[in-house]
């Protein structure tokens, strides 16, 4: 490895050796309040990585990697997502867990995971990654031993994961058999060169299309993704929702753009099936359920749908807009879950409608942010994710996908339903008699976070044109 | 057509057959043996000795021993028969196996419209897998390294037996 | 018989592979579910073999060395979840570990 | 810039106020009033100083908000919006002088949220941006959701919900038809912007051109409400409280109306051209199915609401009559129900407030005990109905002559409409001030307060109905599309 | 300046009585309600001066633009001419002595400051109506004198019959409104203009006699007449408009909103002189009003119903003069009918007022003795509206129109013979009710002599009443046209198509003999032989018949049943509003479709597992179809 590869996967490598660190750290003494501490300046480190790291796009760590404006990109944002994520755990772990210094082992090491995904344009990139990612969420899912949900959510997630690896494989070893490459341009000269696309080769990419869809829990593989939520800890069902599956989301884009995916329309069908299967699947699982864990699942099966839409654009401006509405969704999601997090007891989570009632009236301003959350997700104005549905929107119509605009379009309002129940449960008045809330913790930090947060989110729902900027210029470079 | 190919890949189908069909356990662990064994015969045929080997050392040898060691701990044997021959009645198997067998014809048949022109199995060395390895695929072993750190973190976490004595809150709870 | 052998080879572990599905489709037994998803990752894997021994590339017996690996990280796991699943269920039924849905 | 400032007073206003609740809920209530008037009074200013001739476009606010896209802040008055800003900070000054005693609860967040309703509305009456439209359309919703969701009657959420979800469902139809347009003006000309005059005269292909406009054109029917899409306004206007109901009737139906002269004619005009017949009968439809359904109604709050679907019915077929004199019929129409409606609906909420039913069967006989109650209700009634002298007639009046050229039968219909509109509009004297008092209330009068409230009305009404002139003369600033 | 006050000065008038009738006295109510009504009659006998000094040259007043948009253009313009000078003195003089009327009949009502608001409001909007120089404001007038109607109909508002009664009177005259509206569009389309003047004038211009447009036009104005002025079929209003105060119905129900329609059509008698079907219409109408409202005044009980039902039978004269093109007969019938029937109503509230609120004729009787004055009054009114000869007004008026449905041009023998028979019906009608109140016995006593404020408008009204006669007289008797040379300049001179004097002699003399056998008749009914008359009527067949003429021939039930009914059914069978259930249903099928998927979330692994095969499945699936189809 040159010296130029060091820099350019600095912020990877800075991340895992940080964790090596903090093993160590933990060995010599087990202190919470250290190891967090440690962990988000590894974080920052590993932030600060990408400064240098930028100094040599785009460059190539062939086979396996690449480092380009795009991956930076989305390292950056996987790495300030696991940063705030890290930032809210710390008061939730406090009380529910004796062993409070495995997770911070174990969220960066499944950051690494994702961060590998974002750089990786190789077969064997891509599922070392995904697996380094995978094998972490085991532990992460299953952390809190003391809940009986996590061991049913953990082994769940193990055996769907598992299974739909072996999909992913099987498939690419289809496509490996059939082109002779496991990287992605390797593979896209080659189809191009043999000037058809072999059938095994599309049963090949259709394998594989289950293992991604399973990470990133789409119909029909999504049926883990409320359980999984439900049971895992509140930060972990964060990481899920957003770096887990935007990482997977990113790694897809690359192979789609590498591989010229616009050119077959048997993929682009297959994908505009999930897309609206997922849209309808989610918005109507959500649209009475009473665990907002579960709604935000729910939800975020019907999101990956909409960026299914702008995937299947096909034009760049689809590949724009799934960059926005990823910023938009991973801010929107890490806050809806911190809202989750800070109203959550120390030992009790806080996750029925119920316990929302007339939240507006107690804590309004974590209500405000949990609000602007559920407005973002639901697409309406001031918020970044009314900037990030129109931008998806926007390249439909650029595409010409009437229809799957159409049932964009009704899913939005479907959707709509549920996120202003939530809204509605907080602005009720508050339960007369007796009634027993959950305490929240409210920790300072978190407070801060979320406030943050949502001054990001009304920022980019505003002035959202250096965002697009930044990504208008990502976008040209690697298509 | 290897004779050998053949042979080995019957035995592997066949194994991993009763494999799918027994109701004991330990049963089920010795036929998967052997299926993997049968399997790093082909593996052989393939002209990947080194993954052959590594298929009898690692799979065989490494994973299924833990599996039948964690099986043995848990002293899972003649009662767990008992249950998966309760759990297995047609009832139960026969929609998801109609749909596993079309899915494997589907398979096949796409496997089958292979139109490549034939060439002949080339050997690949261990050497040159042990170049390709630590030459191109350097940073993927070490990858390796952060899955198996993440396996062994979480396994440590996961395995630990619990403590009875919960936190206080948890405690109080519990009692309460 | 004169089927390609890349062809055979992919037939089976196709056969393999769907062979492991089935099997994890009809085991209540989480450890069985365990198993068969084992055999159908070393179908994945016997499938990349076959494809280097057609290229005659490294490519994919390295990345049968992956799965492997990864392969027993998962195990390891996996049978460290299942023990504190018995522990809490009394049982290794997976239909049992549904309370949660809807 | 001013057009700017017309916008964010109300915005800062809202903050301020719902940070002054904190202290003094007074103070919430002074700093909303005071920013309202403020805006009233700048308006008022630019309607009496603006020149009778001159340029269409009184003032113009242009500046790069999203270049990228070539979304810019791009704000123009003319004629049209000026008389709809009027009427919006107007009709606002009232909403919070009705809340002052009714909203005793969170009156922080509630004047909040209504200035921020008013600068939504105020932003979709300036903006030239189809971008900025669709933001500032949606912007208005969410404050109007917590209005209705929050300080409603009984059945307030399921009311909120639905009209949230309506106005959402044909927005997102709008926004898909803005972009098309978007991008078909790009690939025709090479420039991808959201300007107005730009797209104004998009050449496209009729058959897009239709679909487009049906995109606009639902979105705006909701909001008008025009049958069918008209279910959600009894639920919103009944449940809202009495600020939430003048501002909805009186404003927020207006966008959908604002929106049919503003985009959909002048972008679409052959595609308009085409509907217009089909569209007419709507309207027509809205009228007479309005009315009977405002006939039947036991509920009062729900009788005006639908008796607004009627007269939108007036908008519907006064704008697609295509015809200088309807359009002046439509415009006159907007301002004259936003204030009937309006005062009707301030008269229900003052009743509530009194006797604590809106049912109708319950009331009776409460002319007696409050006469100047029961007058103005009549003067408002009588507006409802089209009698002359009142603004309502002279809208309705107009319209009918204007459409009458373009399709007679339609006429004839919507003229039969004001049979039907007599029915309803007596039956609400007729069940709540006239006849025997069922039960023995101590009720007072008007108060001083809404005694202000009442006579800014009638005067309003009055004006529009004696001399429409100035008025009128504002609204000819505006280019209508005549064929 | 002075136009305009004619009209301003009773607005003012309402407008300050609204405002502040709870905080003045009663008498500052009364001064400033009848107060402003004299003023106004002052003015407009100024304007009549200047009117006839100006050798009957309008006198045109512009007040204000009221609407200008492009291509349309309606003003506040008054304008007195002839015809306007006639109406505008009547409605204020009339107006003023009922006023006077009303403060001694009103008197004791709690709110008599209401009262006169709404009078005054009235009488300006009637002045408007008559003043208005474009179609525009004549509407506004004549919306404006339905609202007044509406309100005065309704002033007892406790009583929910009245209230009724006047929704009933509001609502069908809007029909006939919308009619009105609907000429005025047609009048728009073709002329370009609202303006009265030039209207008439090009109409001659645009469209030859006859043409199916002006036809059009002229019956949608008739529409709005009929509606106006409670002529068939749009009559059904007016007797329950009865419910209203009796000076209410004196002024409105008698003397001047009812006769809007009469205005109306004779304003615009150039296009109705351009439809002669139109005029046929108008005739046709006319004549079978009077004959049914004639049949039905003869069997009602309530004193101010057989009032209200002459009315009703006197402006079918009048139509029936206007549908002959006897323009002037029809004023001038107008004119006296205001004089005589404003006295019979305000005789009849006397009595009411005298008998305790009492209508019912069968309960009164024998009030001869008891209120001579009355009496005296009633005798005049009643001689007058069954056109005695020689010495009541209403001889001369409407033996004019008889005589001119046989001789004028439009004129026709059945017209001739129905202005007959209804003299007949009249004269028994007329006089069964005076019969039946002054005569007999006494059924109840007397409570209150109506005093000198009720009385002398009476008086007055009676000399009018017999005085008003002999501005026009027939050929027969002296022909004097000084009525008609008048309003020469506005309504042409009729066109007779039979000119014998002795003809008309026969006609008068035929007429005068049917006045008085009807009215021996009624003696004959009511006096003599009674019994006589209740055996007939008890006859089977008989009960039905009168109870149908009494309920005014059942076109209430008939309305009722075919316009009412089916639109109060159809509102209510639609009050949850069925589009609704299209949205309904829609959220509820989301419902079902959310409850199905959660089926699905079963949280069994091994069924998640199966989703992903079957994921697998329909993938591969998709591709080996896809493969078929492409290839």
């Amino acid at each position: 490895m040159s010296f130029a590869d060091f820099i350019s996967l600095g912020p990877l490598i800075t991340l895992f050796t940080a964790v090596v660190i903090s093993m160590l750290l933990i060995a010599i003494k087990r202190n919470h309040r250290i190891t967090y501490a440690f962990s988000l300046l590894a974080y920052l480190m590993a932030l600060t990585a990408i400064i240098p790291a930028a100094l040599y796009i785009p460059h190539a760590v062939p086979p396996l990697l690449v480092v380009d404006e795009f991956s930076l990109f989305n390292t950056g944002l996987v790495l300030t997502s696991g940063f705030i994520i890290l930032l809210l755990s710390y008061n939730y772990f406090e009380e529910r867990e004796e062993r409070k210094e495995e997770y911070y082992l174990l969220l960066p090491l499944a950051t690494t995971g994702a961060l590998v995904l974002v750089v990786s344009r190789h077969f064997m990139s891509l599922f070392l990654g995904l697996e380094i990612l995978s094998i972490s969420l085991y532990g992460l899912i299953a952390y809190l031993r003391a809940r009986e949900r996590s061991d049913e959510a953990g082994i769940k997630y193990l055996i769907l994961a598992a299974l739909s690896s072996a999909f992913l494989l099987f498939g690419m070893a289809l496509v490996y058999a059939f082109t002779g490459h496991m990287d992605f341009p390797g593979i896209g000269a080659a189809l191009r060169q043999a000037g058809y696309i072999p059938v095994t080769v599309l049963a090949g990419f259709g394998m594989m299309l289950i293992g991604i869809g399973f990470k990133l829990g789409v119909v029909p593989f999504h049926m883990w993704a409320p359980d999984i939520y439900e049971g895992a800890p509140l930060p972990v069902s964060a990481f899920i929702a957003t770096i887990s599956k935007g990482g997977m989301l990113v790694v897809l884009i690359r192979f789609y753009v590498d591989i010229h995916g616009n050119d077959y329309s048997m993929i682009w069908w297959m994908l505009a099936i999930v897309a609206v299967a997922s849209m309808f699947a989610g918005n109507w699982l959500a649209l009475t359920q009473q665990n907002i864990k579960r709604i935000l699942a729910y939800s975020s099966i019907a999101h990956m749908g909409y960026i299914l839409v702008a995937f299947l654009s096909g034009v760049q401006t689809g590949l724009e807009a799934i960059s926005f509405y990823l910023v938009a969704y991973f801010i929107t999601s890490i806050g809806a879950f911190g809202v989750l997090i800070v109203m959550s007891s120390s030992v009790q989570d806080a996750e029925t409608l119920d316990d929302y009632r007339g939240m507006f009236w107690r804590y309004p301003w974590v209500a405000t942010v949990f609000t602007a959350m559920l407005l973002s997700l639901a697409g309406i104005p001031l918020t970044a994710g009314f900037i990030g549905k129109f931008y998806i929107v926007m390249a439909g119509v650029n595409g010409h996908m009437w229809f799957l605009l159409f049932m964009l379009v009704i899913n939005s309002v479907i959707g709509l339903y549920y996120y202003i129940r939530i809204i509605a449960m907080m602005f009720k008045a508050p339960a007369t008699g007796e009634v027993t809330y959950i305490k929240p913790s409210l920790p300072v930090a978190g407070n801060i976070t979320l406030m943050l947060l949502t001054l990001v989110l009304i920022g980019l729902g505003v002035y959202p044109t250096a965002m697009m900027q930044l990504i208008q210029q990502m976008m040209k470079m690697i298509v | 057509m290897d004779i050998a190919f053949i042979v080995a890949a019957l035995i592997a189908v066949a194994a991993t057959v009763r494999v799918v069909t027994c109701y004991n356990i330990m049963h089920a662990l010795l036929y998967l043996v052997v299926s993997l064994l049968a399997v790093s015969v082909v593996l052989y045929t393939y002209g990947a000795p080194f993954m052959a080997v590594l298929e009898i050392i690692i799979y065989a040898g490494a994973i299924m021993v833990l599996i039948i060691f964690f099986v043995m701990m848990l002293n899972l044997g003649l009662e767990t028969a008992e249950h998966e021959k309760a759990w297995l009645r047609p009832r139960i198997w026969i929609v998801p196996g109609l749909f596993c067998i079309v899915l494997l014809g589907e398979l096949l048949y796409l496997i089958l419209q292979n139109k490549q022109p034939a060439a002949g199995i080339q050997v690949v060395p261990p050497k040159q897998v042990g170049m390709a390895l630590f030459g191109p695929y350097l940073i993927a072993v070490e990858l390796t390294g952060i899955l198996l750190m993440a396996g062994i973190v979480g396994a440590y976490h996961l395995g630990r037996q619990h403590k009875k004595t919960l936190h206080r809150f948890l405690e109080n709870n519990l009692n309460t | 018989m004169n089927l390609h052998p890349t062809t055979a080879g992919l037939l089976l572990a196709g056969i393999l592979f769907v062979l492991g599905l089935i099997s994890v489709l009809i085991r209540r037994n989480i450890i069985f579910m365990l198993l068969s998803v084992e055999i159908m990752l070393n179908a994945a894997g016997l499938a990349f073999v076959v494809a280097a021994s057609h290229w005659g590339q490294a490519d994919g017996q390295v990345m049968f060395m992956f799965i492997l690996a990864m392969a027993a990280a998962e195990v390891s796991v996996g049978l460290a979840l299942i023990l504190q699943l018995y522990h809490q269920l009394r049982t290794l039924d997976s239909d049992e570990a549904s309370r949660m849905n809807g | 810039m001013i057009l700017l400032l017309l916008i964010i007073i109300p915005l800062a206003g809202g903050l301020l106020s719902w940070i002054a609740a904190a202290r003094n809920t007074l103070w919430s209530r002074y700093i909303a009033l005071a920013c309202l008037l403020v805006d009233l009074a700048i308006t008022a200013q630019i309607w009496a100083t603006h020149p009778a001739s001159g340029g269409r476009w009184l003032y113009q606010y242009k500046t790069d908000w999203v270049p990228h896209f070539g979304i810019s802040l791009n704000l123009a008055m003319d004629g049209l919006s000026l008389l709809m800003l009027i009427l919006t900070f107007f009709l606002g000054t009232l909403a919070v002088l009705i809340s002052w005693k009714e909203i005793n609860q969170r009156a922080g967040f509630f004047h909040f949220n209504l200035l921020f309703v008013l600068a939504g509305i105020t932003g979709v009456f300036l903006t030239m941006d189809l971008f900025l439209f669709y933001f500032f359309w949606e912007m208005m919703l969410i404050p109007m959701y917590f209005l209705i969701g929050i300080w409603g009657h009984e059945n307030r959420e399921y009311a909120a919900n639905k009209f949230f979800i309506f106005t959402q469902a044909g927005g997102l139809l709008m926004l898909l038809a803005i972009l098309a347009l978007y991008f078909i003006h790009g690939a025709n000309t090479g420039v991808y912007t959201y300007d107005y005059f730009s797209l104004l005269n998009t050449p496209m292909q009729q058959e897009t051109a239709r679909w487009l406009m049906l995109g606009f054109l639902v979105a705006f029917m909701v909001k008008l409400p025009a049958v069918p899409f008209h279910t959600w306004l009894p639920d919103a206007h009944t449940e809202a409280p009495t600020a939430g109901s003048v501002i909805l009737a009186g404003l927020l139906l207006k966008t959908g109306a604002y929106g049919i002269l503003r985009l959909v004619l002048p972008l679409f005009p052959e595609a308009s051209a085409y509907f217009a017949p089909w569209i007419m009968f709507l309207g027509v439809l809205g009228i007479i199915y309005g009315g009977m359904l405002a006939y039947a109604q036991t509920d009062l709050k729900r009788l005006i609401a639908y008796t607004s679907v009627s007269h939108m019915g007036f908008v519907l077929v006064g704008a697609f009559s295509f015809n200088a004199l309807a359009y002046e019929g439509v415009v006159m129409q907007m301002i004259a129900h936003g204030i009937s409606t309006g005062a009707l609906f301030i008269i229900a909420g003052a009743l509530y407030e009194r006797i604590h039913t809106r049912n109708i069967l319950e009331m009776g006989g409460l002319w007696s005990r409050m006469p100047v109650m029961g007058s103005a209700a009549m003067i408002f009634v009588m507006a409802s109905l089209g009698l002359p002298g009142l603004g309502n007639f002279v809208a309705e009046f107009l319209i009918l002559l204007g459409s009458w050229q373009a399709n007679r039968w339609i006429t004839v219909f919507a003229a039969i409409g004001l049979v039907v509109a007599t029915a309803y509009s007596l039956r609400i004297m007729q069940k709540v001030f006239f006849g025997q008092a069922t039960r023995q209330y101590a009720l007072p009068d008007l108060n001083r307060r809404e005694l202000l409230i009442i006579v800014a009305l009638v005067m309003a009404i009055l004006l529009l109905g004696l001399h429409p002139q100035p008025v009128l003369k504002t609204s000819q600033k505006t280019d209508y599309v005549v064929r | 300046m002075l136009p305009a006050l004619i009209p301003a000065i009773p607005f003012l008038g309402a407008c300050i009585l609204m405002l502040c009738w709870k905080r003045v006295s009663r008498s500052a109510v009364t001064v400033i309600g009848c107060g402003s009504v004299a003023l106004s009659a002052i003015v407009a006998l100024i304007v009549a001066a200047a009117v006839a000094a100006a050798g009957k040259e309008p006198v045109v007043q512009h007040v204000w633009q009221w609407i200008q948009v492009p291509g349309f253009a309606a003003g506040i313009d008054f304008r007195m001419d002839v015809l306007s000078v006639v109406f505008v003195l009547v409605i204020t003089i009339v107006g003023f002595l009922i006023h006077v009327y009303a403060t001694g009949y009103m008197h004791d009502d709690e709110d008599y400051g209401r009262f006169f608001a709404c009078m005054n409001l009235f009488v300006g909007s009637m002045l408007v109506l008559v003043m208005a120089d474009n179609l525009l404001l004549l509407y506004l007038g004549w919306e404006g004198v339905g609202l007044c109607s509406y309100l005065l109909i309704g002033f007892w508002y406790k009583d929910p019959a009245n209230n009724y009664a006047a929704r009933k009177a509001f609502i069908v005259t809007r029909v006939g409104d919308t009619a009105m509206a609907i000429a005025l569009f047609l009048l728009f389309e073709h002329m370009g203009t609202l303006n009265i003047q030039r209207l008439l004038q090009e109409a001659p211009v645009l469209w030859a006699k006859g043409d199916p447009m002006v036809t059009l036009i002229a019956l949608l104005l008739l529409g709005g007449a009929v509606g106006k002025s409670a002529q068939l079929p749009l009559q059904t209003w007016l007797p329950d408009a009865m419910a209203g105060p009796t000076p209410v119905s004196a002024l409105i129900h008698a003397a001047t909103m009812v006769t809007a329609g009469v205005y109306l059509i004779a304003r615009m008698h150039v296009v109705f002189e351009l439809s002669p079907a139109a005029q046929t219409a108008t005739a046709v109408i006319g004549a079978v009003t009077l004959l049914m409202a004639g049949v039905s005044a003869l069997v009602q009980t309530d004193i101010k119903r057989v009032l209200a039902y002459s009315t009703i039978s006197q402006i079918g004269y009048m139509f029936l003069a206007l549908g002959c093109g006897a323009w002037s007969a029809a004023i001038f019938h107008f004119v006296t009918h205001a004089f005589f029937k404003a006295l019979l109503f305000m005789g009849a509230g006397a009595v009411i007022v005298a008998l305790h609120h009492e209508q019912d004729m069968f309960k009164m009787g024998g009030l001869k003795k008891m209120l001579p004055g009355v009496f005296w009054v009633f005798l005049i009114g009643c001689a007058s509206l069954t056109a005695i000869p020689f010495i009541t007004a209403g001889f001369y008026s409407k033996d004019q129109i008889i005589w001119l449905s046989l001789a004028a041009a439009g004129g026709h023998k059945a017209y001739w013979l129905a202005g007959m028979l209804g003299a007949l019906l009249t004269g028994m009608y007329t006089f069964r009710m005076f019969f039946l109140v002054f005569y007999g016995e006494a059924k109840t006593k007397v409570h209150h002599i109506p005093g000198a404020v009720m009385m002398v408008p009476l008086y007055i009204l009676a000399v009018l009443s017999t005085v008003a006669g002999f501005i026009e007289l027939p050929h027969t008797l002296g022909h004097v046209t000084l009525f008609s040379h008048w309003l020469l300049p506005v309504l042409p001179a009729v066109q007779l198509a039979v000119d014998s004097m002795a003809l008309e002699w026969i006609s008068q003399l035929a007429s005068v003999v049917l006045a008085l056998g009807g009215i021996w008749l009624a003696y004959v009914w009511v006096i003599k032989r009674p019994q006589g008359m209740v055996d007939f009527l008890s006859m089977p067949g008989q009960v039905w018949l009168q109870g149908c003429w009494r309920r005014g021939w059942d076109m209430d039930a008939l309305y009722d049943a075919l316009i009412v009914q089916p639109f109060v059914y159809l509102s209510n069978v639609n009050r949850r509003d069925l589009i609704d259930k299209i949205y309904t249903g829609t959220a509820q099928l989301m419902e079902a479709c959310h409850n199905l998927m959660a089926r699905t979330q079963s949280g069994i692994l091994r069924w998640y597992i199966m989703g992903v095969v079957l994921g697998a499945v329909a993938i591969l699936s998709v591709l080996i179809w896809r493969l078929h189809t492409v290839s």
